[in-house]
C-alpha cells in the first residue's frame, strides 16, 4: 500500500490537466474517462482501509522532504471522499449536460478531488495548506459555474471568505514555523511537546481554529455556506456540503488540534459550545426556509456541528483525565456522524437537484404530488430523510445514539437534551420536505414531469443502499475494528502521533 | 536596519492610502506601491529570487487590477457597509491586533533566524547539503523543485485551477438552449 | 517591533476586506493581507549581515567542491523563501480568479457596490 | 484597426524579443541564479501582454492561437507531472531527482547541472507563461464583448500615457 500512496494525489491531477484537452468533440471520452479515474479511487481507497504507513516523498527523510502519511483517520475520510465523489461524479455525466464546458467542469472536479485527498494524506502542514487551496480555488470556481447573477455572487462571497481564512491559516502556518522551525507536523509536535505551548504558539493555534472554523462554517462564520452551497450546481452541493467542509474544515482541524497541538480543556470547551451553536442555529435557521436546497445547506451546518459537537466533547474528556472509554465513545460517534452525513446529505443535494432538473425549480411551494411522477427519486429521498432525522435502522440514528450515550456518560445531560432535541427539529424539517416535494397536490404545470434517468438513478440508488447498510459499519465488529476504530484510536492517542510518525519511518528506511 | 523601518513605514502609508482613497485607480496604483516596496524589501532582506518574482508577479498583478478597474463610472463608490456592522467588524479587527501584537515577543529576535537555534533544523541541512544533495547553487531552486517539489506540484496545480475557474467564470454561455422542454 | 508592523499591515487589509463595500477594494484588502503574510516569512528568515542563499564561485574553497564557511554561517534561511514563492503563486491564482468574478458581477449587475448585490438571502 | 502609433508598435516589437529571451534566460539559469520557471513564465506571459497592448488582440491571436495556448497550459502542467512521475520509475520513489543521483550528475554551477530541476522549470515555466497570458486575454475579449465595451480603450489609453 505504501507504494501506492501518492497515487490518491497524483492520479486526478495527471486527470485534470489531460482532460481539457478533451474540448467538446471528446467530451462523451473525457466523461468516462473522469468515472474511471474515480472508481480507480474508490477501489484503491477501499484498499488503504486498515493500513496504516508513510511514504517519504523524493525518497527525503522525515526530516527534510515531505511525508504522506496514512492511518486510520486519513483512510476513513478517503474513503467518504471517493464515495462520495464516484456517486456525484456519476450524478453529473447527464446532469451537466445543461451547462456548457463540460471538460473544464470535469477538471476542476479532479482537482478538487485531488486537492481533498492531498489533504487528508498530508504529513505536512505547509503542503496541508497547499492541498487546502487548491480543493478551495476548485470549489470557488465550480460554485460559480452557472455564471448567473445568484451563483457569481454566491461564488464572490464564498471567495472572499475562503481568502480571509486562507491567509489566516498561512500566518498561523508562518507563526508556528518561527516558533518550531520546522513545518513536519511530526516534528513540530514534537517541539512543542518539549517547549510548551507559548503566547506565539497559542495565538497561532487561534489563527487556526479560526480559518479551519471559516472553511468548516461553524457558527460564528457559517455566513457564507448557504449561499454557496445552494447555488452550486447539485452534485456540486453534494460534494461541497457532503465532504469539503469537512475535509478542508473539520479533518484539518482535528488534525492540527489533536495531533499536532494537542487538546486542551478551554479548546474542547470552545469546540463543544461551536458545536452546540452550530447545532441549534441551523436547525432554527433551516426549518424556516422555502428553498428545497438553502434548507439543505443550513441542515449541513446544524449536523457539522454534531460531528463537532462529538470531536470536541472526546478532546474535553481527555483534557479533564476523565476515563478514556468515554472520550473514545464521543470520537466515535462524532467520526461516525461524519461519514454517515457525507452519505446522506450528498444523496439528499442529488435528489434536490434530481427535482429541480424535472421541476425548473427549488421553490418548496411551487412544488408538490411528485411521489406519482417521480417514484425512485421519492424512495431515496425518503431514506434518506430517515436517516437524517435519526431514525432507528438507518445509518443516522446510530451515530446519534452514540453521541448521546457519550454525553450522558460523561455527565452532560443537558448535552444529551440538546442533541435530541436537535433531532426532533430535523425530523420536522424533513417531514416538511416530504410533505411539500413529494406529497399533496400536483401543480398543473408539472403534469409533464418525468422521473430522471440513467446514471443519475443509479448514483442516487447506490447511495441509498449505502445509508441504509452504514449501520452495519458500527455494529458488525468486523468492521468496527478495521474502519472506525483505527480512526479513533489516532485522536486519542494524541500528541503519540509525532512519536509513531518518526518511528514509522525509520522502520521503513531500514526495510528498504 | 533603518532601512527596513522606512520600506515598512512607506508600505503602510501606501496600505492606508490605498484603503482609504475614493479613487479606485489611485486605490490600485498604491497596491502596486505597497508591492513594490514588499519587492525592494526582499532584496534587501537577501530574498532575490523573491524579489523578481514579485515585482513581476506585481506588474501582471496591476495589468489584472486595472482591467476590472478601468471605467466611468465605477470610481464613485465609496463609504463604508451599514454603521453596526463595521462598528462590530472594528472592535473585532482591535480585538485581533491587540491579541497578536504581543506575541511576536516569543519569536527569535529580528535577524537571527529560528533555525540557527534549533539543533538539526532542516533549513540548515539545506544549505550545507543542498549542493551536493541536488546539484542546483540556487539553494531556494532545491529546496522547491526538490527537497518540497510536491509542494510545488500542488502550487503548479493551484495556478492551474484557477486560471481554469477564471476562464470558467469568463466563459459568454453557461447553459445550453435546452431541448427538452423542462422549464 | 518591525514584526508588528508587519502585523500592522495585515490587520489594514484586513479591515480593507471586511468592512469596504466596492468589490475591487476587497480584493485590493485581500492581496495586502497577502503581502504582509509573505514579508512576515521572510523576515522570520533574515539574518542580520547574511547572503543571499545561492552559491556563487566565491563561496568554494579554492579548487576543491567544498562550500567555505562563511557561507554556511551567514546564509538567511532558504525555507521560508521557498514557502513564499508558492503563496505568492497561490495570491496571483486567487487573484486572477476573483478579478475574472468582480468583472462577471459588474457585468450582470451593474454595479461594483457589494450592498446593491443582494439576491441572495437570509 | 486596433493597437497604437508606428513609434510603439515598433519598439514594441524590438523590445518585445528582448523580454522573451530574458524570460526564457531567467527560466534555463533557475536553478543557479535567483529565478525560476515561475517568474521566467510571468515575464514571458508579459511579453505577449505588450504585444497585446501595442498591436491590439486580433494580431496576439494569429501570433499565438487561444486553443493552442490552452494546449500549452495543459501539457507544461503535465510536463512537470511526469517528470515527477518518472521519479518512481527510475528512482524508485515519487519525485526523486533520479537524474542527478543516478544518471546526469553534472558539474556544479554549470548549465547542465542538477537533474530534473531544470527540466522542472522549463515545464513551469511553459504552463505559467501560457494560463496567465491565457487568463488576460479572457479578461480582455470579456471586456471587449460585454457591458464595458470602454474599458480596453481605456486601458490603450493609460498604457500610451495621453488621455
Amino acid at each position: 500500500m505504501s507504494r501506492m500512496l501518492p497515487a490518491f494525489v497524483i492520479v486526478p491531477l495527471v486527470a485534470a490537466f489531460v482532460l481539457p484537452i478533451f474540448g467538446t468533440k471528446g467530451k462523451s471520452l473525457a466523461t468516462f474517462l473522469a468515472n474511471l479515474v474515480t472508481i480507480f479511487l474508490l477501489v484503491l481507497a477501499v484498499l488503504s482501509v486498515g493500513q496504516s504507513c508513510v511514504y517519504e516523498v523524493g525518497s527525503w527523510s522525515l526530516r527534510v522532504g515531505i511525508v504522506l502519511v496514512l492511518d486510520g483517520l486519513s483512510s476513513l475520510l478517503l474513503l467518504a471522499i471517493s464515495v462520495v465523489s464516484a456517486a456525484a461524479m456519476l450524478f453529473s455525466v447527464r446532469y451537466m449536460e445543461r451547462y456548457t464546458a463540460k471538460t473544464k467542469y470535469l477538471s476542476l472536479f479532479m482537482l478538487m478531488v485531488a486537492g481533498m485527498n492531498g489533504v487528508a494524506i498530508s504529513g505536512d502542514i505547509f503542503n496541508l495548506f497547499v492541498f487546502l487551496e487548491i480543493a478551495s480555488l476548485a470549489s470557488y470556481a465550480l460554485v460559480g459555474f452557472g455564471c448567473e447573477h445568484e451563483e457569481l455572487e454566491a461564488s464572490f462571497k464564498y471567495m472572499v471568505l475562503g481568502s480571509v481564512a486562507s491567509t489566516f491559516i498561512l500566518f498561523g502556518i508562518a507563526l508556528v514555523y518561527g516558533n518550531t522551525a520546522s513545518l513536519n507536523m511530526a516534528y513540530v509536535s514534537k517541539a512543542i511537546q518539549s517547549n510548551g505551548i507559548n503566547p506565539g504558539l497559542a495565538f497561532a493555534l487561534a489563527l487556526l481554529i479560526v480559518g479551519f472554523g471559516l472553511k468548516a462554517a461553524l457558527v460564528p462564520f457559517h455566513a457564507w455556506l448557504p449561499d454557496a452551497h445552494s447555488s452550486a450546481p447539485a452534485p456540486i452541493s453534494a460534494m461541497l456540503s457532503g465532504i469539503l467542509i469537512k475535509t478542508i474544515g473539520i479533518y484539518a482541524l482535528t488534525r492540527v488540534l489533536f495531533n499536532v497541538f494537542g487538546v486542551s480543556l478551554a479548546v474542547g470547551w470552545l469546540l463543544v459550545v461551536m458545536g452546540l451553536l452550530s447545532m441549534v442555529a441551523g436547525a432554527f435557521l433551516a426549518i424556516g426556509q422555502w428553498d428545497f436546497k438553502r434548507l439543505l445547506a443550513y441542515s449541513s451546518i446544524s449536523q457539522i456541528g454534531y460531528v463537532v459537537l462529538g470531536l470536541g466533547l472526546g478532546a474535553t474528556l481527555i483534557a479533564m483525565g476523565a476515563n478514556p472509554a468515554w472520550a473514545s465513545l464521543a470520537i466515535l460517534g462524532g467520526l461516525f456522524h461524519l461519514v454517515n452525513h457525507a452519505v446522506y446529505k450528498s444523496l439528499l443535494f442529488l435528489t434536490s437537484g434530481s427535482v429541480e432538473m424535472a421541476t425548473g425549480t427549488r421553490q418548496l411551494k411551487e412544488m408538490g404530488g411528485l411521489a406519482g411522477k417521480m417514484p425512485v427519486t421519492r424512495a431515496v429521498c425518503t431514506i434518506a430523510s430517515a436517516s437524517i432525522a435519526g431514525v432507528p435502522p438507518f445509518a443516522g440514528f446510530w451515530s446519534k445514539l452514540i453521541l448521546v450515550i457519550a454525553a450522558i456518560q460523561a455527565g452532560f445531560y443537558w448535552v444529551a437534551v440538546i442533541l435530541v432535541s436537535v433531532s426532533v427539529c430535523t425530523l420536522i424539517m424533513y417531514l416538511k420536505v416530504q410533505r411539500y416535494v413529494f406529497l399533496g397536490e400536483l401543480p398543473d404545470n408539472l403534469r409533464k414531469v418525468r422521473e430522471s434517468k440513467g446514471s443519475m438513478l443509479i448514483a442516487m440508488v447506490v447511495l441509498a443502499g449505502l445509508c441504509m447498510v452504514m449501520g452495519l459499519l458500527l455494529l458488525v465488529p468486523s468492521l468496527k475494528t478495521s474502519v472506525l476504530d483505527p480512526a479513533v484510536n489516532v485522536l486519542l492517542e494524541g500528541l503519540k502521533y509525532s512519536d509513531r510518525v518518526i518511528q514509522m519511518c525509520s522502520s521503513q528506511g531500514k526495510l528498504l | 536596519m533603518a532601512i527596513f523601518y522606512i520600506l515598512l513605514l512607506f508600505m503602510l502609508i501606501a496600505a492606508i492610502i490605498a484603503v482609504e482613497t475614493k479613487d479606485l485607480l489611485s486605490s490600485v496604483i498604491c497596491v502596486g506601491a505597497i508591492g513594490f516596496g514588499g519587492s525592494l524589501m526582499f532584496l534587501f532582506l537577501y530574498a532575490p529570487d523573491i524579489a523578481i518574482t514579485q515585482i513581476v508577479v506585481e506588474v501582471l498583478g496591476l495589468i489584472l487590477l486595472i482591467r476590472a478597474t478601468i471605467s466611468r463610472d465605477l470610481t464613485t463608490i465609496t463609504g463604508d457597509r451599514e454603521f453596526f456592522g463595521v462598528v462590530v467588524s472594528v472592535a473585532i479587527i482591535a480585538v485581533i491586533f491587540l491579541a497578536g501584537v504581543r506575541v511576536f515577543e516569543t519569536l527569535p529576535d529580528f535577524g537571527t533566524p529560528i533555525f540557527t537555534k534549533v539543533p538539526d533544523a532542516p533549513s540548515q541541512t539545506y544549505i550545507e547539503k543542498g549542493l551536493s544533495e541536488t546539484g542546483a547553487a540556487n539553494i531556494v531552486s532545491s529546496v522547491i523543485l526538490d527537497y518540497r517539489g510536491y509542494d510545488t506540484l500542488g502550487e503548479a496545480a493551484v495556478l492551474f485551477t484557477s486560471i481554469l475557474g477564471a476562464l470558467v467564470i469568463l466563459r459568454a454561455r453557461s447553459r445550453k438552449l435546452l431541448e427538452e422542454p423542462d422549464e | 517591533m518591525l514584526y508588528a508592523l508587519c502585523f500592522l499591515l495585515f490587520v489594514i487589509g484586513l479591515y480593507c476586506a471586511v468592512v469596504k463595500k466596492n468589490l475591487v477594494k476587497i480584493v485590493i484588502g485581500l492581496a495586502v493581507m497577502e503581502y504582509a503574510v509573505n514579508l512576515f516569512l521572510i523576515m522570520l528568515g533574515y539574518r542580520a549581515g547574511g547572503t543571499a542563499p545561492i552559491i556563487g564561485r566565491g563561496d568554494f574553497e579554492s579548487g576543491t567542491e567544498k562550500i567555505v564557511g562563511a557561507f554556511l554561517n551567514s546564509s538567511v534561511d532558504p525555507l521560508p523563501q521557498a514557502l513564499v514563492l508558492t503563496s505568492i503563486v497561490i495570491s496571483l491564482g486567487s487573484l486572477a480568479l476573483l478579478i475574472s468574478l468582480c468583472v462577471r458581477i459588474y457585468g450582470k449587475y451593474g454595479t461594483f457596490d457589494i450592498t446593491e448585490i443582494r439576491r441572495l438571502r437570509g | 484597426m486596433k493597437g497604437m502609433t508606428v513609434i510603439v508598435k515598433t519598439v514594441s516589437g524590438w523590445v518585445k524579443i528582448l523580454i522573451f529571451l530574458f524570460g526564457i534566460n531567467i527560466i534555463l539559469f533557475g536553478h543557479l541564479t535567483p529565478g525560476g520557471g515561475f517568474a521566467g513564465g510571468v515575464i514571458l506571459a508579459s511579453s505577449y501582454v505588450l504585444l497585446m497592448l501595442a498591436f491590439g488582440r486580433q494580431f496576439v491571436e494569429k501570433n499565438l492561437p487561444i486553443p493552442l495556448a490552452s494546449k500549452l497550459d495543459c501539457a507544461g502542467a503535465f510536463m512537470f507531472a511526469l517528470v515527477a512521475i518518472l521519479g518512481i520509475v527510475f528512482g524508485g520513489s515519487f519525485f526523486v531527482n533520479f537524474l542527478y543521483q543516478k544518471y546526469l550528475p553534472g558539474k556544479a554551477l554549470n548549465l547542465i547541472s542538477a537533474g530534473t530541476i531544470p527540466l522542472s522549470n522549463i515545464a513551469i515555466g511553459l504552463k505559467v507563461g501560457a494560463s496567465l497570458f491565457l487568463v488576460i486575454f479572457a479578461l480582455s475579449v470579456f471586456c471587449k464583448d460585454f457591458r464595458c465595451k470602454d474599458l480596453e480603450r481605456d486601458l490603450n489609453k493609460l498604457a500610451s500615457g495621453k488621455e
